[in-house]
């Protein structure tokens, strides 16, 4: 299992590259039969205004505590056998990939439960804020998610 | 005792300042460290609140040397 | 929107990304907020038996058209921006990818939603079989999928 | 007239062949395509039927130059 919390650009296929060809090399081929994964990226609208741009503050320290908390508990609950997130933080422009959730387990059911459950208490419970950089200049704290059920 | 304040995103901006060390008696609950770092400003509502990084609530007593973060409604992913 | 029916070895993340520049240099980027992914992998464990190999037999033409079929029809259903759908036929080792299914959208909400349902339909619908070949040398066709819900 | 018939994975194992056209009488439906290419063998349960590449059932109507697969429930993915 493997937290990031970065302010560098973040490669979500990349990334998944490196990291099953190691979770292979650890726990050997075969032995993960499904893999969700699920990316959310920087759209350059929101609540029907043009952005341009969108810094995300943390708690630093809570952050990466509440993740590790929570990928705990979710790969317990769906017997996960491997489990990788990564957020981005500071300043993002459109297009940014923002966070990627990955699970791997035996079958679908648990990957797809699991990576949708993980997004859930990601965006209700994770310390991060956006502010956004509207295309006007003006700036702006989000205050609410859309729905994700 | 004391105890470390923290605001974060909108919140830190209503308060203009990132946090504190406030002194207060013993006994307070959360709601007490609010009122003693916001010099008795009322807080707005949907105020969340962590107690040493772990979610909590403005009913929970607090002890010297805690970390309280006052924040916003979290909106990452 | 794409689908790929291959005898040669997938790999799920590389395909992701050229498919991704592809999908960024025409929609441009900042058009969507969500990705969804799901890849099936060969376990070399099925049904308690160990597993050495598999066949996958497909009907050319029908496999392609039902594929098809049910990539625009999910896609007009959780207005999705962008689609991508690969799966092997032939020979493959255990550890290999079966599956893969990419979809964009604006929202979260529909991205996992129409991922999920992707797998489902093409799990119940699409002509492919599976024979497996045990180590102990003897082959059985695969009769039944695990659940999906 | 003439139909086409095609058999998959199990199926084509347990007919011993992998197709073939058959030669029928007008208004056949799929069952009776069935029987002229097994050779009155009743069919398994479970068989599933496609007619020029959709999905069918038994007891559809067949036409002159169609294409009639049958095929064991599918476990791609």
């Amino acid at each position: 299992m493997k937290i990031r919390v970065q302010s560098e650009p973040l490669s979500p296929w990349g990334l998944l590259a490196d990291y099953e060809a190691q979770l292979i090399s650890s726990h050997g081929s075969g032995k993960y039969g499904a893999s969700a994964v699920f990316v959310g990226s920087m759209r350059d609208l929101n609540e029907g205004d043009a952005v341009q741009g969108m810094y995300l503050e943390h708690y630093p320290g809570m952050t990466e505590k509440v993740l590790q908390g929570m990928a705990e508990a979710i790969s317990r609950e769906w017997n996960l056998i491997d489990l990788l997130l990564a957020h981005r933080v500071g300043d993002l422009h459109p297009g940014e990939p923002i966070v990627l959730v990955a699970v791997w387990s035996a079958h679908r059911k648990a990957a797809f439960e699991a990576c949708r459950a993980l997004m859930e208490t990601l965006k209700s419970q994770a310390p991060f804020w956006k502010r956004e950089h509207l295309t006007d200049g003006s700036q702006r704290w989000v205050e609410k998610n859309t729905a994700g059920y | 005792m004391t105890v470390h304040v923290k605001f974060f995103a909108s919140l830190k901006e209503l308060m203009g300042c990132d946090g504190a060390a406030v002194e207060i008696g013993e006994m307070a609950t959360v709601t007490d460290v609010w009122l003693a770092a916001s010099g008795g400003k009322p807080m707005p509502a949907n105020v969340l609140v962590a107690i040493n990084m772990e979610h909590g609530d403005v009913h929970q007593a607090v002890h010297s040397g805690d970390e309280v973060a006052f924040f916003p409604p979290v909106t990452g992913g």
